[in-house]
């Protein structure tokens, strides 16, 4: 019998209890953040999908090298390159020499794993991540990028 | 000391205790670690010899390991299971070079001296076939079913030998090396 | 008479118990499992009751008694019920069917 | 007229229990054979998001695979992480700075304590209360945020490399894992006194769902599930790794073997957890995150390895074999839930189907794992 | 239009006023009423499906606690609400969750002969008792109070005190004998 | 006659008009209570405070189209929700929300709320059944056993205030407990000394009548999905809903009359409608706060509590009332 009624109230003082916890947590401020209307930064590190870098004169950094290319492990980078001659003074006398230079960025972020590998394995410093996140749509080909074309809307 | 008395139980199974059969296999353990040379890999192809094997810890992550063929596994896993292992995976691998299926049974025990044992068994892989030892372990049930699903080795006497990973109508072996997706 | 004054009329529950009394026994009959049955038999408990209180709304000399009866048929039929249904829930279990005509054993 | 369940054949009705089941956190689905509001037989079908993360770790190189172990279990993804560089460097003998370590430890630790709390609110969820769910998720949020600032997102980590990190961490990080301790110890008193105490959530949970210990070793049980039946095993003690024999923290057991067992261990466990973050922060050594030596392509001799770790669920194993070629030659990924998961067609026999949902909360599903 | 709104309509337009309005929706709500208990009391005893039936029941119940009130004992109407609707027919549905599988359920006549017989027999008996209720002439006598609930609580403890002891034991063995009949075999 | 008539149809009209706008604006009171609760704000974008989200949410209800699942038994899915909804909104007839203020006042009146929410019961077995689906059975199974079990403690106590006021009329119990605090019965007195406790069990009951946290087994959705309107989409389930809520404001009112002094004012004074409303608002508040802190109970555990434990305390509170009474 004494257990009867110990077991009654022990039962409700605990539900008392958890009854002034949630009392004093329904005056305590929202911590949600209402996102259309309100957004938070991405932190520092933050993992978007790449970007191009560019260098002083507005080109990208990238030498297509493919090292990029080679590490993705869900294999969604497709480099372009078309060789150009461009002349360098060495020693006083200019050289024709031939270059690398990208025309074809693809990154089809329907299957990247935002390992960041990719931003890794470049040596040239030619890859970062952006902080967009906004990234919704109902449309598959909105998420072939051409980060060549966003590099350049970017500058313009 | 579990390892010393487990492994001593283990070797009483085999017909010849002798360690003869042993210390090639040890010697090629040792091989692997010093690099692999071509002479002694041309020496592995051939698939290792019944016995029990003590192995570093710290390089393989295993303590024991058993090779033994498909008929005498229920009674090593009886003495693992007198000992008061647990179960924790059974997989298979796929050797088609050796024409053979490998079945390899994880077992482990919950107390602090380690002892990690390996218990493979080889079976051709035309008609792979192992007894279950779902009897034993009623937990190698779920196992049993995803290697059958995986390779297409049939445990003898499981109780519902069903795709559980794949789909119900499945008759493909994702892992064995010549599966075309 | 107006149909709108129905109401203030004995023979109008004196009808519809008869109705409904008529509707308990067609259903006694056809019903072949014990629940069906017993449902019919509530009807014809129902109809009783509509007897009683119609005369005591328009004749008896001290309303209570009708309703106090009535009181007493809900009480009874309210047991009834209880005991019919475990009585079903058991032949189920036993026979595996509530079904009066497969009933044979609980012949004599 | 007492006497065993009796099992009429005709009697029984099945039921259905997913694939869309809000107490199956997932996809997966349990075909129960029910009288009335009683299990008498219990099937478990699994594979709905099956994905052979085995054939993928054949087929591509080590490096390549990386990511992939983030996505087994997205709750506590880095402890599988941790399981797999720790598999590869075992196999390749590929030496780890210590400051990568502690750093390892100190982030699976966190992600720990962050796939507890949010086990605490999804088991609070099967038993009918929402709100301590919110509370948990506001707790692993602080935890989330603290892992974003270092490795970029928030579920997926894909942190460690073979040898080491992929970047360091930094001072804003230890400021935050420093003010993140109390107040985690703090939001423990209060889950505490709002649900553990609670006399609905104790009678829920108390002498519910039982698991022998000897259950537990015939189906390979690892983990909290073990521990709540008494069973002290924790690979982190009993087969230490990485630099955990560096850590004093304690391995909590209950031996109760009921589902408010295995509830009270994860609870203790995130306590324990953070004892060890703090100790890490502490201790934690100066200098590279990545080995001086590292070789360019991983190529591990031939031979058998396995690595066992302890995640959030339980001993997570990975089995390389590997043939000296820079893919694996088989790439086993034991994981801890599949065992677990594996009893509870067994346990739940004869249990109201109220109280077998308790005990499947109590076995901390997470569905992408068990399938893989 | 049928002679119920215009009856009604006439007497708000020659000036009875509201009076009239409302003894017309009271006699028009007593129509409904009529025809719910007789719709219902259809249903529970020609449902294909037993639950149908029991649903008829409790139709034909409101229908019948309806008429209570019309006649005066809003109590009992109450009461019959509370215990048919609320207790026996539920119990009823519940008993044949519990032993009727649908899939076994044969609700057929179970002749050919029986259902136009006991329409038969149904229909002369309703046609006997209608006829009686005709022929007969009640002697209506003089009320000796209103019948209030307190009367009615006041004679349960007093002139029908026995009746009362009896019906409240019977209960009490329904109750325990449905518990010992009924009990499940199961033990945990 | 003529006037009392007019007035009862208007009153009707206005109660069933108060009941569906407090259904509707309980749940977003809800809503936003459990927000708060959780620390999150809670619908806040459809006007201001998120005040029109319940429009809105009929408006989506009502245009959404209605399906009868295949094997559903027809009549018997769509008598379900209008049976859930009509009684709690006849039963608001006879609720006095001050002693003017009532659409018809009955004698019998907490007869007729009890009466009329066994039809509810009704309505949930109906609708688990009808829509045939084998989680909607068994949750309409396990709700009606609640009903039922839990009517029990509830009529007991509410026979022990019947003893206690001498009347089963609603107006009449709120004037018993007439001027000021100490008069209230949820305050014990010489002759009833349990009533504290008496309040509890019948706070608790309506609890469970109302398929309220902690007790919602008929719809306890992680185990059973959605329950007995498990199969109800766009107006059925809007039907459901409202019922429900509806239900809540019976239960929130009828403890207001039973235990705490109607629309009396705690002082004595000025007793008015506004006590009343401010009362029930603060019950449903109590019922909003407690849902959204317990886990759910269990059926056995559910069963229990009524049967061990508020059955023989309520007896026990009756039969202690009935001998003071007499003594006193």
């Amino acid at each position: 019998m004494g257990a009867y009624f110990s077991d009654i109230f022990f039962g409700l003082k605990s539900l008392f209890i958890g009854l002034g916890i949630t009392f004093k947590e329904f005056f305590k401020p929202v911590v949600t953040v209402p996102y259309p209307y309100k957004t938070i930064k991405m932190c520092k590190r933050y993992r978007g999908h790449i970007e191009l870098i560019e260098d002083e004169e507005g080109n990208p950094k990238c030498v297509v090298c493919g090292m990029c290319e080679r590490t993705c492990p869900s294999e969604c980078i497709i480099l372009g390159s078309k060789a150009v001659e461009f002349e360098v003074e060495v020693k006083g006398e200019i050289k024709t020499k031939k270059k690398k230079v990208l025309t074809k960025y693809d990154l089809d972020f329907t299957t990247c794993s935002l390992c960041g590998q990719c931003v890794e394995s470049c040596n040239f410093g030619a890859l970062t991540f952006s902080k967009d996140y906004n990234l919704a749509s109902s449309r598959k080909e909105d998420f072939h990028f051409d980060l060549l074309k966003r590099l350049k809307e970017r500058n313009s | 000391m579990i390892k010393d008395t487990v492994k001593q139980a283990l070797q009483d199974l085999f017909p010849d205790p002798e360690p003869v059969v042993e210390e090639p296999v040890a010697q090629e353990a040792d091989g692997e670690e010093a690099g692999d040379s071509k002479k002694k890999a041309k020496k592995k192809e051939e698939p290792r010899a019944n016995g029990v094997l003590e192995r570093d810890h710290a390089k393989y992550g295993c303590d024991l390991d058993v090779q033994l063929e498909p008929g005498e596994l229920l009674a090593t896993v009886m003495i693992l299971d007198k000992a008061s292992f647990f179960l924790e995976s059974i997989t298979g691998v796929d050797w088609i070079k050796e024409d053979q299926l490998e079945v390899v049974y994880d077992f482990s025990r919950y107390d602090f001296e380690i002892c990690r044992v390996v218990i493979r068994t080889r079976t051709p892989r035309s008609t792979p076939l192992v007894p279950t030892i779902s009897k034993i372990f009623p937990g190698a049930n779920w196992h049993e079913r995803e290697t059958h699903d995986f390779f297409g080795i049939k445990f003898d006497g499981h109780p519902h030998l069903v795709p559980l990973l794949l789909p119900e109508d499945a008759d493909f072996h994702p892992l064995l090396k010549d599966f075309k997706p | 008479m107006s149909i709108l004054s129905l109401h203030n009329n004995l023979n109008t529950y004196l009808f519809l118990a008869a109705i409904l009394f008529g509707m308990g026994i067609y259903g006694l009959v056809t019903r072949r499992t014990l629940v069906g049955m017993l449902i019919a038999s509530e009807l014809i408990l129902a109809a009783s009751s509509i007897n009683f209180m119609a005369f005591n709304r328009f004749t008896a000399p001290d309303p209570t008694v009708g309703q106090i009866f009535t009181l007493f048929i809900m009480a009874i039929a309210a047991a009834e019920a209880a005991i019919g249904l475990s009585i079903t829930i058991a032949v189920y279990r036993n026979y595996k069917t509530v079904d009066t005509e497969d009933l044979v054993d609980l012949k004599g | 007229m007492s006497g065993p369940i009796r099992i009429q054949p005709g009697e029984t009705f099945t039921l259905n229990v997913g694939p869309q089941h809000p107490a199956t956190h997932g996809v997966l689905r349990v075909k129960m054979e029910m009288d009335g509001e009683y299990i008498v037989k219990a099937e478990t079908v699994l594979g709905y998001i099956h994905r052979m993360h085995e054939l993928m770790g054949e087929n591509r190189p080590y490096p390549k695979v990386l990511p992939n172990l983030s996505r087994l279990d997205y709750l506590g993804a880095m402890g599988y992480t941790h399981g797999h560089v720790l598999a590869v460097e075992r196999a390749a003998g590929i030496e780890v700075p210590e400051r990568a370590e502690y750093i390892r430890v100190i982030t699976v630790e966190l992600n720990r304590v962050a796939s507890h709390l949010f086990w605490f609110g999804a088991f609070v969820m099967d038993l009918g209360g929402f709100t301590p769910l919110m509370y948990a998720l506001q707790d692993r949020e602080h935890i989330l945020d603290a892992l974003e600032g270092i490795t970029g997102s928030r579920l997926t980590y894909c942190y460690f490399r073979f040898g080491g990190l992929c970047n360091d961490i930094d001072d804003e990080f230890i400021a935050r894992t420093r003010a993140l301790i109390p107040r985690m110890r703090k939001s423990l008193k209060k889950y505490e006194a709002l649900v553990t105490g609670n006399i609905i959530f104790r009678k829920r949970l108390e002498e519910i769902g039982p698991i022998s210990p000897e259950m537990c070793r015939k189906y390979g049980a690892t983990g909290p599930v073990a521990r709540g039946s008494g069973i002290d095993f924790d690979i982190r003690k009993n087969e230490p790794y990485s630099v955990y024999p560096e850590f004093d923290f304690d391995v909590p057991v209950y031996h109760e073997c009921d589902s408010m067992a295995r509830y009270k261990v994860r609870m203790d466990e995130m306590e324990q957890s953070l004892r060890i973050i703090e100790q890490g922060l502490d201790k934690l050594p100066d200098g590279p995150i990545m080995p001086k030596r590292k070789p360019k392509l991983i190529k591990p001799p031939k031979g058998d390895y396995y690595q066992a770790v302890e995640t959030a669920r339980g001993s997570f194993g990975i089995r390389l074999v590997s043939d000296g070629t820079k893919n694996a030659y088989r790439f086993k990924l034991r994981s801890p839930t599949y065992s677990n998961m594996s009893l509870f067609d067994e346990a739940c026999e004869g249990m109201m189907i109220m109280d077998a949902l308790a005990l499947m909360g109590s076995l901390d599903l997470v569905i992408p794992e068990i399938d893989r | 239009m049928n002679p119920t709104v215009a009856t009604g309509a006439m007497g708000f337009l020659t000036g009875d006023g509201l009076a009239g309005y409302a003894d017309a929706i009271a006699g028009f709500v007593f129509l409904i009423m009529l025809a719910i208990t007789v719709i219902g009391g259809l249903i529970a005893c020609n449902a294909e499906r037993l639950v149908c039936a029991v649903s008829g029941l409790a139709l034909c119940f409101v229908g019948v606690a309806a008429i209570y009130y019309y006649l005066n004992s809003p109590f009992v109407a109450m009461m019959q609400m509370l215990i048919y609707v609320g207790a026996v027919c539920i119990t009823i549905a519940f008993a044949i969750m519990l032993a009727a599988p649908e899939d076994s359920q044969k609700n057929g006549p179970a002749g050919p002969l029986s259902g136009p017989l006991a329409f038969i027999t149904a229909g002369l008996v309703t046609m006997g008792l209608i006829g009686l209720a005709v022929n007969t002439t009640f002697a209506v006598l003089p009320k000796l109070n209103m019948g209030g609930v307190k009367l009615i609580g006041a004679e349960l403890l007093t002139s029908y005190s026995m009746v009362f002891e009896l019906v409240s034991i019977v209960l009490l063995i329904a109750i325990i004998g449905s518990l010992v009949i009924a009990r499940h075999g199961r033990s945990k | 006659m003529s006037l009392t008539i007019f007035n009862t149809v208007m009153a009707v009209v206005i109660a069933i008009a108060f009941a569906a706008a407090n259904a509707a604006y309980l749940v977003w009171a809800e809503r936003r209570g459990a927000g708060r609760i959780q620390r999150r704000p809670g619908p806040n974008v459809n006007g201001p405070f998120g005040l029109l989200q319940p429009p809105a949410d009929g408006i989506k209800l009502m245009t959404k189209q209605l399906m009868i699942p295949a094997g559903a038994d027809k009549a018997l899915f769509m008598v379900a929700p209008v049976l859930a909804m009509a009684p709690a909104i006849v039963s608001f007839v006879t609720i006095p929300f001050s002693d003017t203020i009532v659409a018809h006042s009955m004698n019998i009146g907490v007869l007729m709320i009890f009466a009329f929410a066994s039809l509810g019961t009704m309505a949930i077995l109906l609708a688990g059944w009808g829509s045939r689906n084998k989680y909607g059975v068994m949750a309409s199974v396990r709700a009606v056993s609640q009903n039922i079990s839990y009517e029990i403690p509830m009529l007991i106590t509410v026979i022990t205030i019947v003893m206690m006021t001498g009347t089963m009329d609603l107006k009449e119990i709120v004037t018993a407990q007439s001027g000021g605090l100490l008069n209230w019965n949820i305050v014990p007195s010489l002759s009833s000394p349990l009533m504290p406790v008496a309040f509890l069990i019948f706070f608790i009951c309506s609890l469970a009548e109302t398929n309220r946290a902690p007790f919602d087994l008929g719809e306890a959705e992680a185990e059973l999905v959605a329950g007995f309107h498990m199969e109800y989409g766009s107006m059925g389930f809007g039907l459901f809903f409202m019922g429900e809520y509806a239900n809540i404001v019976i239960g929130a009112s009828l403890i207001t009359i039973l235990f705490l002094g109607g629309w009396g004012c705690p002082l004595g004074l000025y007793p008015g409608v506004w006590w009343f409303l401010l009362k029930i608002y603060l019950v449903i508040f109590t019922f909003i706060w407690i849902r959204w802190t317990f886990p759910r109970t269990t059926i056995y555990g559910l069963l229990n509590l009524s049967w061990k434990i508020l059955i023989p305390i309520s007896l026990f509170n009756l039969l202690l009332t009935a001998g003071l009474l007499k003594v006193f």
